[in-house]
Formats: structure tokens, sequence, C-alpha cells
């Protein structure tokens, strides 16, 4: 068992390094996603350093970063997307709206907490939040993700 | 063909990434991050309710004392609260390690109570916050404020009448 | 028959399986850390390809309900076993010539169309209309790279007189290696033009565009499918520089120094056409790559062809 | 005259004149030969004209209507008269194998003796616009629906009499001695008298091998036998050319070894689409057993021209193969396009065969014997003007056999509107008796006798250079526009001049190893495109369609199909480890071999277009979204499955063991007096970098497996997740809408290949041009 095992774990911790990130903006101002565009993109705050790389579709992606308060107009478009995604797959809420709503909070046409519908792993408040804050949650979110590849 | 110059100098000098996860990262001065509230200091006005955009804060009344709830995952961080705050009870810090995970979502909340206190002269339970006399002629004296303090709102209508001033 | 023992060995080990899939991972490695330190950003690890390959092993496989399964999951094998046996087949000059019984330039240009024949039945197989999208454009895009790289073949082949890889290598021994031979520029630059191509490196990697059709045929695809499609990658990216190695500047000592000299011009030829490209130009549109290829490359490799033709 | 005619019986005494001009024509060439063969016409002629105003009689008398155009269906109604009028129609059109055949071959070669070609040139002529016209009165009379008061059959007295005379037709066809003795005593008293030479008479007597003679004689129960008891006379159809079969193998010194591996071929493919086309037809039955006699017929044309020794027999079969048993197997749909196709292919094949005849003609003159050897024998000794322009007649006939002249190729295509067995036969086997000709007339005018005499090219026949560039630019057109196309059938035929192009291009090379390569296509391609015809055939069967747009998503409901479908298409594309890249990768190398690399370039960009146009249609019809076809698709009967499963399993099986196919190719070879290629059974390829297909398959299979170890990982947590396809979370996009129909894929090179040929949109089917237009760049077909 223990080669298995280790074997399996050595398995783990290299597939750790390559966590794919894919951004899913559910009704939000653009706000947090100029800032995950820039956590990935710009040199300074280059993510490619944890392995992370952004990909287009739904089926190649490991982190989920959600934006936005899910208005109600797409939601149900967000929670057919969100099963598309291959398990173990992990959430991280950018930004205040999927949180709580933030400023929309009790308006009619938002659904407001995004964990309601969705299993969120990670918040990170913030309106929107620094990109190392992003980059923050994107590191718990790796090692919430390290127990379940 | 600048690129070539671009690729040529980004080369020479490096990669320019901030080493966040792997080591500090650098926070500008006036970062308007996590909010901070120090009790002693809050006379209990409840302008920041008001003026709070997303209705973080609340305050609702307990049996021992007027009770400040402010939730960071509602915080849109605009600062108003600091700015209208009369006695700057209220501070944005540039503390902006706030990612959290879901299980402490609703632990990212200040709760604190501020107690009440009997009223020096009738004896009614009232905040222990210091008056904030506007257009009193002649201004209050510091020993009449601490005076004050412990007074309800009642004794302190009383106590400027009988100083004879228009309140 | 021929002494076929090396074969297995060819095909599985050294210059075949194993060692072109290590080597394929790790010059995708380094082309992303220094496209990354151009654009002054860290960039990953350099062995970030086989990290990904163990992550999506570990991933679960989804298949769209309307695609069909075995043709689904069957493309992206058989393209990385072509491609695996595509490098056996190229020759590294001074260590392994190929067993004749094995295929020459013909049959690896060919084995080389396998990949992209594969990336559009799998766009094509998985139902969606990116991935039909996908399939059109990567269909025109071969069609147009397609005319200068088999004139190139033909006027490398005019010029040695045979097919044979090792006959082509052996010529450019004597008669002194093709890319100082000015009769040949054309055709090195015709060659030049066709690689990034066929790698689908940023100007023309329309077909797998992440930001216009989501990555087109690869839309559909998760876990080890997904990693045999980067396996696949990374495989022509040794046999494609492995093939412009040969047919243009073989010269090199023999030995474990050849090897080294042999990888050392891999790199050398990934970071100047590949990286360099990738990081300088942004996308074009498929009608312009079309046009683009049937115009100097079609012009370049004709004048080669006929400038082999009358010396 | 005739043509222009509204009235059955104007039309026939017009065109009992232009007999008349003919017979006087020939008479008055003044030879003995002449006289003797104008008589014998005056003998046949009479027969026939009789036969064909007794029938005419009978129509007027039954339906008492006159005018052509309300004679509409009478043939359904009145089934003998119209048989016998069909019968003296063809017999007088000088079709094989009918008494007029014989007397028109007998004036032909009396002009040609004579010297006069304009003469023999004229008659040819003539005989075209006769087809025009007699041709349009059958298809009136036969394949219309009728719709008219009940009309009975024509009396049994006049029926007794147009049997006589029809009898006599066939016998006069099928042994012609006692007319040709009787005629040539005539025709020597009149010499005699006018001091000219006895007359001396060629033999011209269609000699039926075993296999032939099956073959028709089985046609004509299966027809017989259609109207009492369908279902035995199904299997009898499908038994005729497994006898015929059997029959060649048990001949096998009758035929020399080119021809005998042809006629193999021909039984063997023709077993297996009449299987499939039993299975085809089930679905909407009508008038099958007329298919099945006219199918069978074609196959005994093929094997009686492989089986000839001379060329009178040669053209005879010719003739047989491709004119009136072609046009009843096409017109069997009976629609409008079907008989406008099938009528315009009809005069396209008697084009091509009044230019052989001619040529044919020329030869046997100049060496008074049609035998193939004395001919041989005889060509050192002909004039070069004579002897060339003979030659280059027979060679642009068998050329138009094989639509290898690049110009307006979709005049010289097959139908699309035939039944998709039969056209699958045309495509891989009656095509490829042009090439088969081209080959035999090589290899008998090879080297010293004629081709060498025409000039040479750096050790080249002329010739043979020209059908080797006729054949690069061919199929680099026809490549080409199969990109193009969208019609289901359209594409394939298409893709079937392309690599006829090939075998074309390799065979009139000339050197062994393009022979070589030549031959092995010929066979693969038979195998390879008979199965995306059959393929093709399954989807029309379950979907109704003829366009690629109307498909989509066929794959999951008809997987046997799309498995085989792909595997033929890539093979016949050139994947490597495949049997068409085997063959394709020998017509390379013998392509640059020989100098003609320029050639050799065409070849490998067309297999280009091949693999476009073969991944177009694998798209459009069996992945994509499921269209509007897919509901009710269902998988191909076991009928029509087997014959597909044989022809994949024995591609695969040439695919693993080249040697399968190069050992009998070198035997033939070595018999046509080449140098043979180096093959053995378990050999790998010829030619200079000779590889081994099979190798490279096994190889490819255990690296799949340590392959396929990779891709069960991602199945550790269970089975596969099926999830709908990603379409951004919109939901309320209809599944036709998502389809990317074939219409509107390949923009850039479709528009780029239509402004260079400057290709219209069309599918075959006019009908059907509206509904695919062209004008609106991208159309999302909506369901």
């Amino acid at each position: 068992m223990t080669l298995l095992q280790t074997l399996t774990d050595s398995a783990r911790n290299l597939a750790v390094r390559s966590p794919w990130i894919y951004r899913i903006n559910a009704g939000s101002c653009n706000g947090c996603d100029v800032e995950c565009a820039t956590t990935a993109l710009i040199p300074r705050y280059d993510v490619e350093r944890l392995g992370c790389q952004y990909c287009g579709s739904p089926r190649h992606a490991d982190i989920v970063l959600i934006t936005g308060p899910l208005t109600a107009h797409i939601k149900d478009d967000v929670l057919r997307v969100f099963a598309e995604i291959p398990d173990p797959k992990v959430t991280v809420a950018v930004g205040v709206c999927p949180i709580s709503g933030g400023i929309f909070r009790e308006s009619y046409a938002v659904h407001a907490q995004v964990d309601q519908y969705l299993p969120v792993d990670v918040n990170v408040p913030g309106c929107p939040p620094r990109p190392q804050a992003i980059i923050e949650g994107v590191a718990q979110a790796i090692a919430i993700w390290r127990q379940r590849i | 063909m600048n690129f070539l110059r671009i690729f040529a100098r980004n080369l020479l000098r490096g990669p320019s990434t901030v080493p966040f996860p792997f080591g500090p990262a650098w926070t500008p001065a006036r970062m308007r991050g996590r909010v901070q509230f120090k009790l002693s200091s809050c006379t209990g006005c409840r302008a920041c309710e008001q003026v709070c955009a997303p209705g973080a804060i609340r305050f609702d009344k307990t049996p021992e004392g007027l009770r400040f709830m402010m939730w960071h995952n509602t915080c849109v961080f605009c600062g108003m609260c600091e700015f209208y705050c009369p006695t700057d009870a209220i501070h944005q810090s540039d503390d902006w390690h706030m990612a959290h995970a879901v299980g402490e979502k609703y632990g990212m909340a200040i709760r604190e109570v501020i107690p009440y206190t009997a009223c020096t002269g009738c004896g009614m339970k009232t905040l222990a916050s210091a008056p904030n006399p506007i257009g009193v002629v002649p201004p209050f004296t510091p020993e009449e404020v601490e005076q004050q303090r412990n007074q309800c709102p009642a004794c302190r209508k009383k106590a400027l009448a009988e100083r004879g001033t228009p309140s | 028959m021929l002494d076929t023992t090396t074969i297995p060995l060819a095909v599985l080990m050294f210059p075949g399986g194993l060692f072109a899939l290590a080597f394929g991972l790790a010059l995708k490695g380094l082309d992303r850390r220094v496209a990354a330190r151009l654009q002054g950003r860290i960039g990953p690890p350099l062995a970030q390809p086989f990290f990904d390959l163990v992550k999506l092993a570990r991933k679960r496989t989804m298949v769209p309900d309307i695609a069909a399964e075995p043709v689904f999951l069957g493309a992206p094998l058989i393209g990385t076993v072509s491609m695996l046996l595509a490098a056996a087949l190229v020759p590294i000059p001074g260590v392994y010539a190929p067993n004749p019984m094995l295929g020459d330039l013909l049959v690896l240009l060919y084995l080389l169309a396998v990949p992209a024949v594969v990336l559009m039945i799998a766009g094509s197989a998985s139902g969606s209309p990116f991935g039909a999208i996908g399939f059109s454009r990567e269909m025109a895009l071969m069609l147009a790279y397609e005319g200068p790289l088999v004139l190139v073949v033909a006027a490398v082949a005019l010029r040695t007189g045979s097919f044979s890889l090792s006959d082509i290598i052996a010529y450019q021994q004597t008669h002194g290696a093709f890319l100082f031979d000015p009769v040949m520029w054309p055709a090195l630059l015709a060659f030049l033009a066709f690689y990034p191509a066929n790698l689908g490196i940023v100007p023309f990697d329309i077909p797998e565009a992440e930001t216009e059709v989501l990555e087109g045929p690869l839309l559909e695809y998760s876990g080890p499918a997904l990693g045999l499609f980067k396996m696949m990658s990374a495989l022509k990216a040794v046999v494609v520089l492995g093939l412009g190695v040969a047919l243009f500047f073989p010269s090199a000592p023999d030995g474990a120094a050849g090897l080294l000299v042999h990888l050392a011009k891999l790199v050398v030829m990934m970071l100047v056409g590949v990286t360099l490209l990738r990081v300088s130009m942004g996308r074009m549109r498929i009608d312009q790559a079309f046009s683009f290829f049937l115009r100097w490359p079609l012009a370049l490799s004709l004048l080669s062809l006929a400038i082999v033709a009358a010396a | 005259m005739a043509l222009i005619q509204k009235e059955l019986k104007r039309m026939l005494a017009y065109s009992t004149l232009a007999q008349i001009g003919e017979i006087a024509a020939i008479l008055g060439l003044g030879t003995s030969l002449a006289t003797t063969a104008s008589l014998l016409h005056v003998t046949n002629h009479a027969v026939m004209k009789t036969l064909l105003f007794f029938a005419a009689g009978a129509f007027i008398l039954q339906s008492g209507r006159r005018h052509l155009k309300d004679l509409a269906g009478l043939g359904r109604v009145m089934p003998f008269t119209a048989g016998c009028y069909a019968l003296a129609t063809v017999a007088i059109m000088g079709l094989p194998p009918f008494s007029g055949f014989i007397s028109k071959f007998l004036m032909i070669t009396a002009a040609a003796a004579a010297g006069r070609i304009d003469v023999a040139a004229l008659i040819l002529v003539g005989s075209i616009l006769a087809a025009f016209y007699y041709l349009r009165v059958v298809r009136i009379l036969f394949f219309q629906p009728y719709e008219g008061p009940v009309v009975k059959e024509a009396p049994t007295s006049m029926l007794v009499a147009m049997a006589l005379l029809a009898s006599a037709i066939v016998f006069g066809g099928v042994a012609p001695t006692i007319q040709i003795d009787a005629a040539s005593a005539v025709g020597n008293l009149v010499a005699a008298r006018a001091g000219l030479p006895p007359v001396v008479v060629p033999d011209l007597l269609i000699v039926w091998p075993a296999a032939a003679l099956i073959a028709t004689l089985g046609a004509v129960a299966v027809w017989l036998f259609g109207k009492t008891s369908p279902a035995f006379a199904t299997k009898l159809a499908i038994a005729v050319p497994a006898a015929a079969f059997v029959a060649v193998l048990l001949q096998p010194d009758r035929y020399d070894g080119l021809s005998f591996a042809f006629a193999l071929l021909v039984s063997g493919v023709g077993t297996l689409n009449m299987a499939y086309a039993t299975g085809y037809l089930a679905h909407h039955p009508h008038a099958q057993h007329r298919f099945y006699a006219a199918f069978a017929l074609m196959m005994a044309g093929l094997m009686g021209m492989a089986g000839s020794h001379d060329f009178f027999n040669f053209f005879a079969f010719w003739e047989l193969m491709s004119s009136w048993a072609l046009y009843v197997a096409l017109v069997h749909e009976e629609t409008a396009d079907a008989r406008r196709e099938a009528f315009k292919y009809f005069i396209f094949n008697t084009v091509g065969a009044s230019f052989m005849f001619l040529g044919i003609a020329m030869f046997g003159t100049a060496a008074d014997s049609f035998d193939f050897a004395a001919i041989a024998r005889a060509a050192p000794a002909m004039t070069t003007v004579w002897a060339g322009s003979a030659l280059v007649l027979v060679l642009v006939g068998m050329l138009m056999k094989a639509a290898m002249l690049p110009i307006r190729i979709d005049y010289q295509m097959h139908p699309a509107t035939a039944p998709t067995p039969v056209s699958g036969y045309i495509s891989a086997v009656l095509l490829k008796s042009g090439p088969y000709g081209v080959l035999k007339l090589m290899a008998l005018f090879g080297g010293a006798t004629l081709l060498d005499r025409l000039g040479l090219i750096n050790g080249q026949s002329l010739i043979g250079n020209a059908i080797a560039i006729i054949g690069g630019v061919t199929l680099l057109y026809a490549g080409a526009m199969a990109v193009v196309q969208t019609g289901i059938k359209r594409l394939l035929i298409y893709s079937t001049v392309c690599q006829l192009g090939y075998i074309t291009m390799a065979l009139a090379l000339g050197t062994t190893l393009g022979v070589a390569g030549g031959l092995m296509h010929f066979v693969n391609h038979m195998m390879l495109k008979d199965v995306l015809f059959l393929c093709a055939g399954a989807i029309m069967v379950t979907s109704h369609a003829r366009t690629l747009d109307e498909l989509g998503g066929l794959g999951r409901k008809m997987p046997i199909t799309f498995g085989i479908f792909l595997f033929a298409g890539l093979s016949l594309a050139g994947i490597p480890p495949l049997n068409g890249f085997n063959s394709k990768w020998i017509i390379y190398v013998a392509a640059f071999e020989s100098g003609h690399y320029v050639l050799g370039i065409f070849a490998m960009v067309a297999s280009l277009f091949t693999l476009a146009a073969i991944l177009k249609f694998a798209h459009a019809a069996f992945m994509g979204s499921p269209g509007a076809a897919a509901e009710h698709a269902h998988e191909a009967p076991a009928t029509m499955l087997v014959p597909m499963l044989v022809l994949a399993a024995g591609s695969f099986a040439v695919g693993m063991m080249p040697g399968l196919l190069l050992v009998p190719i070198a035997a033939i070879q070595q018999e046509l007096g080449m140098v043979p290629i180096a093959a053995t059974w378990t050999g790998p390829l010829p030619g200079a970098g000779g590889w081994h297909p099979a190798l490279l398959s096994i190889l490819l299979l255990v690296l799949a497996g340590i392959g396929f170890l990779y891709l069960r990982l991602g199945r550790a947590g269970g089975a596969i997740i099926r999830s709908p396809i990603h379409l951004c979370g919109v939901q309320d996009i209809a599944m036709g809408q998502a389809n990317i129909g074939a219409g509107n894929l390949y923009e850039a090179p479709d528009a780029a290949i239509r402004s260079l040929l400057h290709a219209k949109h069309d599918t075959g089917y006019s009908d059907d041009d509206t509904a695919a237009d062209t004008t609106a760049p991208i159309t999302i077909h909506a369901v």
C-alpha cells in the first residue's frame, strides 16, 4: 500500500503545481474582472509563477473565479456553466458582490449570496480587491485544492 | 522594430514581478483597507450607519448597551464612515489581507457593544458620550463637558436650560 | 528482415518515445519561461508542462452527450501515437539514423499531417459549434501551408535526388549544409514561415484561439484526453524542428557531442522561430493567414523549386 | 429532321431516310467489302425498321394517340410491345449484342478499308444524332408515369409477328455468320462482274467468355423471374455475379494476367454491390428487378471486355457495358433529374465510344484483322500518321470513359442521381476500364512498335507523357472541385475522378514503379471508394437526404457505418499506415524518379484536397450537432453492412501486407513485358526508400495500448460523465442552429477555389439548387 500511497502523494504534489484558472462573470461591473486580468497578465503580479494559466474553456478549469452578484438574468446560465467544470475544482468568490451582493444586496434583480447556489470555497472581499489579495485568495484556493486533487 | 529594444530591456533588467506570495508585498500609504473600530471614542451617534452605502454597519439596542456591528464582506471600502464619524471612532487601516475560507464568512465582522452607563442626574441608562455642543455661547469649558458626559439627554437639556443659553 | 531489434528501442526509448516526450515538454516549458522573461515577468517553472500533464491525469473525463465517444476519445490517442512514431523517423545527425523500414521523408511528411487531421476530427466529433469552427479553420490553414511545404520538400528531394532523410544528410555533409547554400535560401525562408503555422503558434493558432473560439477543437476535452493533446503538440514541436534541422543544417560531430549539438539547434530554432514570434505578434484572422501563405511563402518555394530545377 | 419531329411515325420515317443515306454512302465507296457491308445493313435495317413500325402501329391502335408527348408511360401498360420497340431502337442505334451493331461495324470497317475516314466519321456523327431521337422515345415510353385510360396489350397476332422479328434481331446479333455468308456470297457475285477481288470479311463473331455468358443469361432470368417471384429473383440476382466469379476462376487460361485480375475484381466487387443493392432497394421497391438485370448485364460487359482477345470483341463488350444497360440502371429512380442526367451520360458515352470505334476500325483495316497480336505485328508496317491518329482516337475514347479530360468534368461524370449501389459500382469498377484499356494499349504498342515512333521526350513516349500530364491536371482540378461540393454523391464522384487521375498518371508514366503504383492504387481505390459510396447509400436510406446540409450528427445512431467511413476516408486521403497511402506513396516516388516532379507535386497537393473533401463529408454527415435527420436515423441493415465490412477488411489486409497486391502485380508486369518490381508476400513496398506499413501499424497499435493506460487514469473517479456541450450557458439555441453545415465550412479556401474555377454551387439535383443559395456567406440552417 505504501508504494501506491507514496506514488499518489507525489502525483498530488506535482499535480497541485498547475492550477488552471477560469473566470465566470456573473453580472459583475467588470471592476473585479479587470483586477483578475491584471493578476495574470501584467508582469508585476504574474500569477503564472504559481503555474496558473487562464484557460478558455470550462472543461479545462481547476480554480473558478466568480465575480458579480449573480443577477437573475444570468443565474441559470452560470449554474449550467459551473456544472460543466470537471471535478476536483475550487471556487473563489472575488469581490464583495458574489459574497454578499455588495452594493446591490437588497436589489430585486440580484440573487445575492452566490454560495446559496454554488459551493464557494474562498472569499476575497474588496470592491475590487487588490491583485495581491486575489493572488492570496488563489494561493488559499490552491491549498484547499491540494486536498481534493 | 522597437519591440526588439523592449525585449532587450526586459531581458537585461530582469522581471519586475512582485514576489508577493513568497515575500512581503508593498502597500500604498493611504490604502483604504480593513475598517477598524475604536469603541472608546464612539459616541453612538449612528452617523456611520446612515452613510454606509451597502448597509454594512448596523446598530441595535441590547440590554447592556448599544451594539455596533460591521460586516467586512459587504463593506465596499468607500471610506464614507471614516469621513463622517465625528469622533473618528472608525478608521480604515491599510490591511488588505482579507481573503478567507468560506467557513469564516460571518467571522469577518466587528461586533462591539457600547455599554450604557447610569445617568448621574436621573439614574437612567445612557451612553457615556461626550456632548458636542454647537453654537453654545459661552462655549463649554472642559470640566463642564466632563461633567455632562455621563448624563442622559434629558438631564443635559436641563443643565443647558439652567446655564441660560438657548440649546 | 533487417535487424529490427533496434526499432522497438528507437520507437520506445531513445529518439522516439520517452526521450522525445521529455525533451518536447522541456522545450515547451523553456518556451513559456523565455516568453515570460521577454515580457518582463518571471514565468512558470521549467517543468510546468510536466506538472500540467500529471494534474490532467488526475481529473475526471467529461464527454459531451452528442459526441461519438469512441472517436472523441480515440482521436487524441491516434494523434499522440503517430507523433511518437514520427519522432523515431527523424534522424539525429551523427547519432541516430532511422531504419529504412520505418519510412522516408514522404511518410514523415504525411505523418505530420496526422495531428492536424486528429485535431479536426476531434473538433467536429465533439459536436460543439466552436469545435466545428475550429475544424473549418484548421483545414483552411492546412490547405494554405501545405502547398509551400510540399514544394520545399520537392526542392530538397530534387537537390539531393532521393527521399530518404539519411541520403539528404549525407548529401549535405559532402556538399555543405543547405543553410549556407544560396540556392536553397528561398526554400529555407519558406520553411521558416511554415513551421510556426504547423505548430499552431500565436500568429497562426487561429483554430485553437482561446479568446475567439474558446480553444476550438479542445473545448470539450478535459482530463487525460486533453493531456494527450498537450503531449501531441509537444512531440510535434520536436518532430517539426528535427525535420527542419535535418533538412537544412545537419552537420554535427558524432556521439554524445552530436546529440548535444542537435538539441542546442532545436532550442535555438524554438527560441527564434516560436518564442520570439509568439511574443511579438498578434493573432491573424483566418482569411489573412490563408492569403498570407498564398503570397510570399508560396512564391519563395516556387522560386526555390525553379532554381533547383535549373541548377 | 428526325430530331424535331413530334409525331412518332413521321419521326420513324425520317430516321429511315437517314439509314438509307448511310447505306448509299457505303455503296458509293465501290469496294467489294463495302457492297457486302451495305447489303448486310439493308437486311438488318429491314428487320429492325419493320419491328419499329409494327410496335408504333400497335401503340396507335391501342391508345389512339400519335404524338410523342402523350405516349408517356405506355411501357407500363403495354410491356411486350414497348419491350420490342425498345429492343429494335437499341439495335438500330448499332449497340451490341444485336444485329444492327454487326452491320454498322462492318460498314465503318469497309469505309476505313477504302481509306475514306471522312465517310466513317460522318456515319458515326449520324449515329450520335440518331441516339438523341431514338432514345427520347424509349425514355418517354418507359420512364414516365402513365396516367390515362386503361389500355390493354396488343392483340396476340401482332404480338407473335413482333416476337418473331425481335428474335431475328437477337439471333442476327449473336450468330451473324449465316447472314454474313449470305451477304458476302452476293457481294462476291457483284465483285466478280465488276472485276474486283473477292471480298474477305473479318470474323465478326462475339465470343462470349463463360463468365460473361452466365452474367447475361442470369440478367435475363432475373428480369423474367422478377415479375413472378420477386424473392427468388433477388436471391438469383446475388447468385449471378457469384457464379460469374467462380466461372472466371475456373478459366484462368482464357484471360491474360491483367484481365484475369480485372475480371476477378469485377465479379467480386459486383457480388458485394449486388448484395448491397438488394438491401438498399428493399426500402422503396419498384422495378428493382429491372435494375438488377441491368446491373448484371453491365458486369457481363466488363467481364467480356476483360476476356476479349481482339479489338472487335473488346469494343463490342465496351459498348454493351457502357450503353443501354448502364442507361436503364441509371434512370432507375425515374425522377426528372435522373432522366436528364442519365440521358446526358448516355450521349457522352456514345460520343466517347464513337471516337474509339473510328480508331479501332482504322487499326483493324490497316492490319486487316482485329486480333491484338496481329495488329501489334502489323503496327511497324503502318504509316506513322495512320497508326498514330488511330491510337490517339482510341486513347481519347478511353480517357473520356475515365472522365479524364480536364474540361467540364461535370459533363463527363456519371450522374449523382443514380441509385447508390450502381453509382458506387461505376466509380469503383466501370470507370477503371479506361485506365485498364490505356495500360493494355501501352503494353501492346509500347516500345519499338508504335509509341517510340511518335516522338520521344527524355526516354519516354510522347503519348505517355501527354496522358500523364492530362491525368495530373485532372486530379488537381477534380480535387479542388471536390472540396467545394455539398451534394453527398457529387462530392464522392469528384473525388473518384481525382483518384482516377492518380491511376492514369501513374500508368502513363511507363516506368515499372509507376505502373505498379498505378495498379495498386487501382485496386485500393476500387475497395475504398466502393465502401465510401456504400456508406453514403446507408445514410441516404435512413435519412432520405441528398445534400450534406440536411444531415448532421448521425455518428451516434450509425456507429458501424461511421467507423468504416472514417477508416476508408482517411485511408483514401493518404494517412500513413493505411493502404491508400501505400499506393499513393509509390505513385509519388515513381513520379519524382521519372523526372515528372511537377506531377508529383500536383499529386501530393491533390491528396490534401481529397482529405478536405472527406473530412467535410464526415463532419457534415456523421459528426457535429444532430440535425433534423438524426432523430429517426438507425443503423444500416445487415445486408448492407456485410459488403461494407468485407471491403473494409480487404483494404485493411492490403494495408497490413502490401505483398498481397504487389506479388500479383509483379506477375502481371512480367507478362506485359516490363521489368517486374521486387516484391515478396510479406516484404516492404518496392522503390528506393521501401518501408513496411505493417511495421508502422504494429508500432502504432503498441504505442496506442500504452497511451490508453494514460487515458484510463481519467476514469479513476468512476464512469465518464456525459454532459451537454458548452454553449456559454445559453440554453435556448436549438440543436439544428448550433450545427455548422457543409455549406459554410472552409470559407476562405472555398471562396478562393470558387473564384479560381468559377464553379457554381450544384449538387446534381436541379430542384435542390433553390434550397442551398450560394449568395448568403454563412447561413445557419434553421431546423
